[in-house]
């Protein structure tokens, strides 16, 4: 295992203290306990937006606590769920008198957490929403969109629900906001190597030399098929044709895409792979609003990526342009 | 039930936890993650540590203390349910007789499941080990039959669901992935479910 | 070579196509040669900054090209140089009639095509000036700092230079203020393990598979200690020993950190290793300004990291603060 | 010396370069990047394509548009120095006799290198083998020696100071980072030197 590592039961909680100690001025946390993110800006009436999760996916999901985006983040062990008191002490926090939402993905752990700290903060009057994102087409088939992980495409979610508090709109305005975006948010991934979980010690799984999985989830679920590594175009092609066909997205949609690193691919190779994305969405007659390019969920070391589009109209345009300034993602607005 | 038996109990299987870790690492480790070892193990260190000391008379309220300490101490998919089950079945527990109160603890605490879960029997999950123990509790205390005898038909019965498990194909967490894959194992959160009724049982034959 | 490429001759040429279809309203490329990177954003009468080099850094160096930042950038092959034709094109595009600084870093083909490209500006009247970046601590003693390697704290020196030309300054007002700042910056590197140059296929050196090399350079140049690895805190107070040392940085000074990944390590790491970094420095005496984590200048998929100080003064303040908006890196007036 | 003769020379020059290219980069790779196979392989093959059908009577001003577009092709450490070379060569080669054009190409070529690298004699570059040639191509042409003879004695020359940067310590490029590992191993760039003063003799002597 070659990491940077001190003990590895000390990793989260070190690792926290090293961004809390770079971002002084966005970031702190509640109480005595550094896995209770928060924004330093709070925006009273403002809606806010909680978000929580296992560690080992940064910029996942603590690294979009700030201006524009969310506003605090519980955060697990490794690839674990954070508990629903974590999440209750975020929530009590963050609230600006306008009621939480709760934005994660669809892992059976954060779901009851989540679910628990709602009841929590259900007694002390904090109105909750919570809206769980299963943007990856690889984990369910058609039909069965209830059952999909939640991946990279929940930075559009994010993005969107937080440009859209900021514009003083309601819980229920920002949650139908966020409904829109993840009805028309789609993601897959492919993998080249496995990660290490630093208290494991070992790969979870085991790739060949020259094998790639194609739909493998982000803490190594199975994906939907095992082969040899193609030609990057190739790659592409087969991963857009299972995502513009689940939606389906058709000559004439606009999107934006994320093409999102897992984390040891160089962002040359994301660059590379963005560039058939695009010839891709041309020769469908689609076209791009805006691209994303760099890691936004990451599966610690793992090397791959995940590509997901988004469907534009008028408003999402509007909120993924807005500005945005948080610790591990910044943006000026009409930015690109 | 006197609060001194359900430390008992606590403390039991947080032994029965603790010797078989590495096997349950290994069942959930072929489909799963291989967490649920360490989770149960660590789950029911925390609340034994937890309630040790505790003066606390009332052994639904001590029940219920435990499921708080492992919601805190162990908040994966497992460690969250066997939480809400301690406190759902600590809050439950009523009965003149204690087959009564095993069975009011283990109908409420399979009820706290299913909520939390959003799932039923047959899904391949912990609760075809605890739904037909809970259900055998309540006919035997119907019956009027003492606790150990009681026990020992939940956990017959609960080892019969947990068999049953076999030909389930999985409808919840990552093991869920591999669909029919998952057919032919028995499945790990179902064992640990079986590890439970067996803590009571031994701490009831003491 | 588990890689997301098609043919490894092209590699260079795909993924800068994928970049500037990515960033339509910030980049364009000089004529027809898709190489010659320059901002789509002219600001007349501003000194222009060009940069240039190998491939495989990403997000150097091209990435610095936008508002606030630097103005163009000549592209070479992995890790070699471009042409000086390329560099010339690049310098006549972006010359805003103030004269053009060039910024680069220390390699005899990267300087000797500088050198080229300045002559043949010169034949254009075009002014211009050249800085070469050498922060590198590790790759030649104290006292032969003209020998060393460029790498990560030309971050710190594009920062400088783009935000005072944003001022209005003259270009040899630029150029006295990244002296300036380099000559308070210093860097060392560590990997664990090497990277794969697509057209050679295998790794340009071995690792064992408990060894890291202290002193590293991007190109896998040789360090100055191979060893095993150590815990975290320990490799970062020796190569903090060495880094502070070198300048030396005493008891007082406020510096800014910046911690980059060199491809492959997770940012989870890179921020345990600041909370190490932070506490040495508070040992010391020093106080921080500001820190900056992410993956600045990379190689290609190496695992490790490299840690640059810049000694900070009240000028050098005030333009690290200034805004910033470029594809790879966009930042927030007074961000942390 | 006519242009014809000057497209043959480097000419042969791209094909030595081809032959050799596993050998340089077997050499470079020692301690630089390995690429000066490639490098000189694709300088020497871009130039021989490209002066091939081009109608250029002087053949100071072929060496000149060959070192251009090698400059283009081949932007490496090498490339570039081996291109300013030609450039600076070819512009500096004036004489009555062919040896005095000779010397004076390669005169101005060390000139160049040395200007271009900042960089002398001693510090184990190409330049250690064709500062010596170029001395005894002056030389030569002053004895009024002919060509051959004097490319004889200039790759002889050479060859020496090749053999001489065996003992030096590199001051420039990556393997300057092996300081003193790097004795004891001829500079791979002082061999790609020798290349280009045999590809110059092999056409003298057709
Ligand atoms: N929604 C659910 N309802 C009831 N039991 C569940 C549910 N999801 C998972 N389980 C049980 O949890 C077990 C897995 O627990 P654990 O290893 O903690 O999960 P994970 O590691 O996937 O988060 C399964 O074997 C199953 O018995
Ligand atoms: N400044 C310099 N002046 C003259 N020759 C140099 C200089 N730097 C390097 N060389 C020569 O270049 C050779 C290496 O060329 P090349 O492999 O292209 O370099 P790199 O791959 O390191 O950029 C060295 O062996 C040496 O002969
Ligand atoms: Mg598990
Ligand atoms: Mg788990
Ligand atoms: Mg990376
Ligand atoms: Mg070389």
């Amino acid at each position: 295992m070659k990491k940077f590592l001190n003990k590895p039961e000390n990793f989260v909680d070190e690792f926290l203290e090293g961004i809390l100690i770079a971002h002084p001025d966005k970031l702190e946390h509640v109480q005595d306990d550094l896995r209770c993110i928060v924004t330093k800006n709070k925006q009273p009436g403002r809606v806010a937006i909680a978000t929580g999760g296992g560690s080992g996916h940064l910029p996942l999901f603590l690294g979009y606590v700030g201006d524009g985006v969310i506003d605090g983040c519980s955060v697990g062990g490794v690839f674990q769920s954070p508990s629903a008191e974590q999440m209750y002490n975020v929530t009590k926090h963050i609230d600006n008198g306008a009621g939480v939402l709760y934005l994660y993905g669809n892992y059976g752990g954060d779901i009851m957490n989540f679910d628990m700290a709602a009841e929590m903060a259900d007694m002390d009057d904090i109105r909750v929403e919570s809206f769980i994102a299963a943007d990856d087409v690889a984990s369910a088939p058609k039909g069965e969109e209830g059952k999909r992980r939640g991946v990279a495409g929940i930075f559009f979610l994010y993005k969107v629900a937080g440009a859209k508090a900021d514009k003083k709109a309601s819980l229920d305005e920002v949650k139908a906001v966020v409904e829109k975006a993840a009805s028309g948010t789609r993601t897959m991934g492919v993998a080249l190597t496995p990660c290490i979980v630093p208290e494991v010690g070992k790969p979870s799984f085991q790739l060949g030399e020259n094998e790639m999985e194609i739909g493998m989830g982000i803490h190594g679920e199975p994906g939907i098929r095992r082969g040899e590594i193609r030609p990057a175009d190739e790659v592409v092609d087969e991963m857009m044709e299972a995502i513009v066909a689940d939606l389906p997205y058709k000559s004439g949609d606009e999107v934006s895409v994320l093409i999102n690193g897992l984390g040891a691919t160089p962002k040359e190779e994301l660059y590379l792979v963005n560039r058939r994305v695009a010839q891709f969405l041309k020769e469908k007659e689609m076209t791009v609003y805006r691209t994303f390019v760099d890691e936004f969920a990451a599966s610690l070391e793992m090397a791959g990526f995940s590509i997901s589009l988004m469907k534009m109209d008028g408003e999402l345009k509007e909120l993924i342009d807005a500005p945005a300034n948080t610790p591990f993602y910044a943006q000026h607005s009409c930015n690109n | 039930m006197d609060s001194g038996r359900a430390q008992k109990i606590i403390e039991r299987i947080r032994q029965i936890m603790a010797e078989q870790k590495d096997y349950l690492i290994e069942i959930d480790g072929r489909m799963g993650d291989g967490d649920l070892g360490l989770t149960m193990e660590k789950a029911f260190t925390a609340a034994a540590d937890e309630i040790k000391d505790k003066d606390i008379e009332d052994a639904g309220k001590l029940f219920m203390k435990a499921g708080m300490v492992m919601a805190k101490a162990a908040p994966s998919t497992m460690g969250t349910l066997v939480a809400t089950g301690f406190m759902r079945g600590g809050k439950g527990m009523s009965g003149e007789t204690e087959a009564g109160e095993l069975s009011t603890f283990f109908t409420s605490f399979v009820e706290g499941l299913m909520e939390r879960g959003k799932s039923k029997p047959g899904e391949k999950t912990i609760i075809d080990a605890l739904h037909p123990a809970a259900q055998a509790l309540e006919k035997a205390a119907g019956e009027g039959i003492g606790a150990v005898e009681a026990l020992e038909a939940a956990l017959s019965a609960g080892r019969k669901g947990l068999e049953a498990t076999k030909d389930m194909v999985a409808q919840h967490g990552r093991v869920a992935y591999y669909q029919d894959q998952s057919k032919g194992m028995e499945d790990p959160g179902a064992t640990a479910g079986v590890f439970i009724l067996r803590g009571f049982l031994d701490v009831f034959k003491e």
